[in-house]
């Protein structure tokens, strides 16, 4: 009985949550309902896989009411597997984040946090869920407004800045999507995702569409800081919250990604957006100009958490690359890089987040002889940054691997040379990790107390161990993948 | 029509006046106005929300936050023009798109043929209620409403994260 | 008639460059939030103008009229009008804050301040 | 502010007539404009306007901060509550048909308690917002 009504306990458990939370007013106990969440949504999001991948889209129509009447969930192997990242990487931050936040902030501000994060999870969750358009645009909203809060959380006054100029940007870009929406409404009278997409084939005047279009794909850009619309992300990820920017970093842009392909592919159609307009071309072009620009900037960044946040928008650059590929091997590449560089992410800003703990700052001249003094540690970002470079055996390399298999099947060889280059890229950023890490002598002054908690070291090393095993096996990971694009490319939603 | 002239003139000056104080107010009688057309569009309800909310909750917030900060804008313009033609590409996609929609008050438009005719007829027989906004407000689409008011919830719970006053053990504010 | 009928998007059009110019050009965050504020209201005219009919009225169900304005818009921009104020209220109270950590609410002068160091009041 | 009689005696007369007229806009919803969060805003408005009048201290005496809280959090879970109830008696979510055996009068149930937990959250996070920013301005004046 219960199995029906997943879906909707999905996203309705986190936003039950968030107000016990804020009734409770405690902390231990607000820490311990998240935990129990996260976990929860996991073990749904997981079932939820399972039941689409023997049973086919699940549609749930809230209230009883039919769509497009009513809101409508829909599940199927594309949402269902962003889903289980995001509660997957909810499930490690959740316990992850009291040693953190008990360091971080103050006492009475400990509650709210965990609200926060419930409310935030609930809302990227009911984001990759939902068949609607305008119940979209709720729950962008609600981890939006949520994320204002927890970046401004952070303990240096730059977060508040960080926090405005994303709450600006974010606005806007949820504002763009609804005129984008609107104008599709305009067209069609529906809401409903699926309806929309067969109503939309009947439509002949086609301006409203293409504007529409704009307005879309401008404004999910904005909030999956696709490059020049990057600008928010460093500071933002910088200034956050250690377990924000884990959390952040590994779902936010990836759940917007998820929006991007579900209107590129779903609603408009590929065959609309790749072949009647020159989508392909820019498309491409800023991916790539993201990948190599972000990457180079990274290079010279002084900070772990900013150099990370520039590598993140290089890494977003790899995923919109593959979905103008528009191919079977690139499309799997870009939906298998949504989840490997989540979880590869995750990993990183836990690890540095530990470090931020023990050290105050993450400089590098903080950082320097870091390899001495929290070897576990040093040790998991250096495996975790492998896998941002794509190494052999990491997850990296999978996701790396299908997209050059994608630019090659388009007879696009410099893409691929592209491809390899911008990794080479990322060996030089690593390395300066490396050699400060292992190579130089610790500054005079800085407080060498040993490890982080075993609190942080254990989630964090949990997705290290991820990295590496989602590099050797990758049934589940690029199974899923591979479901998710013959939903992409089949068609209908 | 004369409405939205007024509206457009009040922006106007909005955007080249540089009291905010003044600005505050300016933008509550545009909110005010934007209540009345949309009274003369038959949205009573929306109205009702945009006078109260618009005019009232955020101009007393407003006001509010300027007695914290200070009343004046210190410089006029950053760089004006960048910013003018950025947002004058957003305008003219816009115009773009709008040149093909259905026109004005036209009854063959997808919006009124499809999805809304089930909410008039049925709506009343469906579910008790006249007001067919409050029917498809609160049960046809009522877990964008549930939706809504977590929003509220989290603007509310995140005001008192951001503006709660750190206490030390003594119970004194910390300065 | 076509212009005329065309009237409310061209003032929407309208609202919403002038509102975005606010938000991208002015350099006080207060100032920044009023112009977001006026960006989001030129949608509710573009959601709300098409679904009024001549001759129509207000969707509520009576004996005597036959023709009602569509109600779906009204309730997506009664949700849009709680996101907004919503967003405001947030904005506002992260400017608050700016201003007790930096002394100021330019966004040059923070910027400065930021890297000087120098300390708010 | 403080010696102005004629201020206080019409507020305190004007008060309770601006909260009966909230509850008017929230039950007269189902058949005429308004609802939960109209509601809301207006008894928001008649606190805040009496915190303006007799002082912030004054209106907190009256809805404590924590009282306020727990409304800002009670509305969510009565709105998300009624969509429990209609999945524990064997609807789908937020499904109002199975909460009264004609479903029509179901529907008009649950459109009932979702409106009351709208107003619930709306009036206590607007209160809420304004004790805050109202609080914050005290604190400076006397720092």
């Amino acid at each position: 009985m219960i199995g029906e009504h997943l879906p909707a306990l999905q996203v309705v458990v986190p936003l039950v949550a968030a107000p016990l939370i804020v009734l409770l007013r405690s902390a231990p106990l607000a820490w311990l309902l998240a935990v129990g969440v996260s976990w929860a949504s996991l073990v749904i999001a997981v079932a939820l896989l399972l039941q689409v991948q023997s049973g086919g889209v699940i549609s749930y129509a809230i209230g009883s009411w039919p769509p497009p009447w009513g809101i409508e969930y829909r599940v199927d192997a594309l949402n269902a597997y962003v889903l289980v990242l995001v509660g997957l990487v909810a499930s490690v931050v959740a316990p992850y984040a009291r040693s953190s936040v008990a360091a971080e902030l103050p006492r009475e501000r400990h509650y709210l946090f965990y609200c926060m994060y419930m409310l935030c999870l609930a809302g990227l969750l009911g984001i990759a869920i939902t068949g609607d358009a305008f119940n979209l645009f709720v729950f962008l909203e609600i981890s939006s407004l949520s994320t204002y809060v927890l970046i401004a959380l952070g303990r240096n006054r730059r977060a508040l800045l960080a926090a405005y100029q994303y709450l600006i940007m974010g606005t806007i870009g949820a504002t763009f999507y609804v005129i984008g929406i609107g104008l599709l409404y305009l067209m069609t009278g529906t809401l409903n995702l699926a309806d929309m997409a067969s109503r939309l084939r009947e439509v002949h005047e086609l301006r409203p569409v293409l504007a529409a279009l704009a307005f879309i794909t401008v404004g999910v850009s904005l909030k999956l800081a696709l490059f020049p619309l990057h600008f928010w992300l460093p500071n933002a990820y910088a200034c956050a919250p250690s377990p924000v920017t884990a959390f952040l970093a590994a779902t936010a842009t990836k759940v917007s990604v998820y929006v991007l392909l579900r209107f590129y592919f779903s609603v408009f159609g590929a065959a609309f957006v790749f072949e009647r307009l020159p989508m392909r071309g820019l498309v491409l072009t800023l991916s790539v100009l993201a990948a190599v620009t972000a990457s180079f900037v990274a290079v010279f960044q002084q900070d772990l958490k900013r150099m990370f946040a520039y590598s993140s928008v290089a890494q977003i650059g790899y995923i919109t690359l593959g979905i103008a590929l528009v191919n079977e091997n690139g499309l799997a590449g870009a939906v298998v890089h949504l989840f490997n560089h989540g979880v590869t992410k995750a990993a990183l800003f836990l690890l540095v987040g530990g470090i931020a703990l023990r050290t105050g700052q993450v400089t590098f001249e903080r950082v320097a002889g870091l390899g001495r003094r929290m070897p576990l540690t040093s040790l998991g970002i250096v495996i975790a940054g492998l896998s941002l470079i794509g190494t052999p055996g990491t997850a990296g390399f999978i996701s790396k691997w299908y997209l050059v298999l994608g630019a090659l099947d388009r007879g696009e060889w410099w893409l691929a040379a592209l491809i390899v280059a911008s990794s080479l890229i990322a060996v030089a950023y690593v390395w300066r990790f490396v050699e400060a890490a292992y190579l130089r002598e610790p500054a005079p002054g800085v407080a060498g107390s040993g490890e982080a908690p075993d609190g942080m070291l254990v989630p964090a090393w949990l997705m290290v161990a991820a990295c590496v095993y989602f590099g050797l096996d990758t049934s589940y990971s690029l199974g899923g993948a591979r479901a998710a694009v013959a939903v992409l490319l089949g068609g209908a939603p | 029509m004369v409405l939205l002239t007024m509206m457009a003139a009040l922006t106007v000056a909005i955007v080249v006046q540089r009291n905010l104080f003044a600005v505050v107010v300016l933008a509550g009688i545009y909110s005010f106005l934007m209540a009345t057309v949309l009274v003369a569009l038959d949205a009573v309800d929306v109205a009702m929300t945009e006078a109260s909310v618009g005019a009232g909750i955020s101009t007393v917030l407003l006001l509010a936050a300027l007695f914290l900060t200070r009343g004046e804008e210190a410089k006029p313009l950053l760089r004006p023009l960048l910013p003018l033609v950025l947002a004058m590409v957003v305008g003219a996609a816009l115009v773009y798109g709008t040149l093909g929609l259905p026109a004005f008050s036209d009854p063959d438009a997808p919006i009124h043929v499809h999805v809304v005719p089930r909410y008039l007829q049925e709506a009343a027989r469906e579910t008790d209620v006249p007001n067919v906004v409050t029917a498809v407000l609160a049960s046809y689409r009522g877990y964008d409403t549930l939706g809504e008011t977590t929003v509220v919830f989290t603007a509310g719970a995140g005001v008192i994260a951001l503006l709660r006053r750190a206490r030390r053990r003594d119970g004194k504010d910390v300065k | 008639m076509n212009f005329a009928g065309h009237y409310s998007y061209w003032i929407t059009v309208f609202l919403m460059i002038a509102g975005l110019y606010v938000v991208i050009a002015r350099g006080n965050l207060i100032k920044k939030l009023i112009g977001l504020g006026i960006f989001q209201t030129s949608v509710y005219l573009l959601y709300i103008a098409p679904g009024k009919l001549i001759g129509g009225t207000a969707p509520i169900i009576a004996s005597g009229f036959g023709t009602y304005s569509n109600p779906l818009p009204h309730v997506l921009i009664l949700t849009a009008i709680v996101v907004g104020v919503a967003t405001l209220a947030l904005g506002l109270a992260i400017v608050v804050r700016i201003h007790e950590a930096y002394g100021s609410i330019e966004e040059d002068e923070i910027l400065d301040r930021d890297l000087t160091g120098q300390e708010g009041r | 502010m403080r010696s102005d009689l004629v201020l206080r005696v019409i507020a305190k007369l004007l008060i309770p007539f601006v909260l009966l007229f909230a509850l008017y806009v929230q039950f007269h919803g189902d058949f005429g404009p308004g609802g939960g969060f109209q509601a809301g805003v207006i008894i928001a408005a008649a606190m805040i306007f009496y915190a303006i009048v007799f002082g912030l201290p004054a209106a907190r005496r009256m809805v404590p901060d924590r009282a306020v809280e727990a409304m800002v959090a009670a509305g969510v879970l009565i709105y998300a509550g009624v969509g429990v109830a209609g999945l524990l008696l064997g609807g789908n979510y937020l499904d109002y048909f199975v909460l009264d055996r004609v479903p029509a009068h179901g529907q008009e149930r649950g459109i009932f308690w979702v409106e009351a937990g709208v107003a619930v959250t709306v009036s206590g996070v607007m209160l809420k917002i304004f004790y805050m920013f109202a609080g914050r301005r005290s604190d400076a004046d006397d720092a």
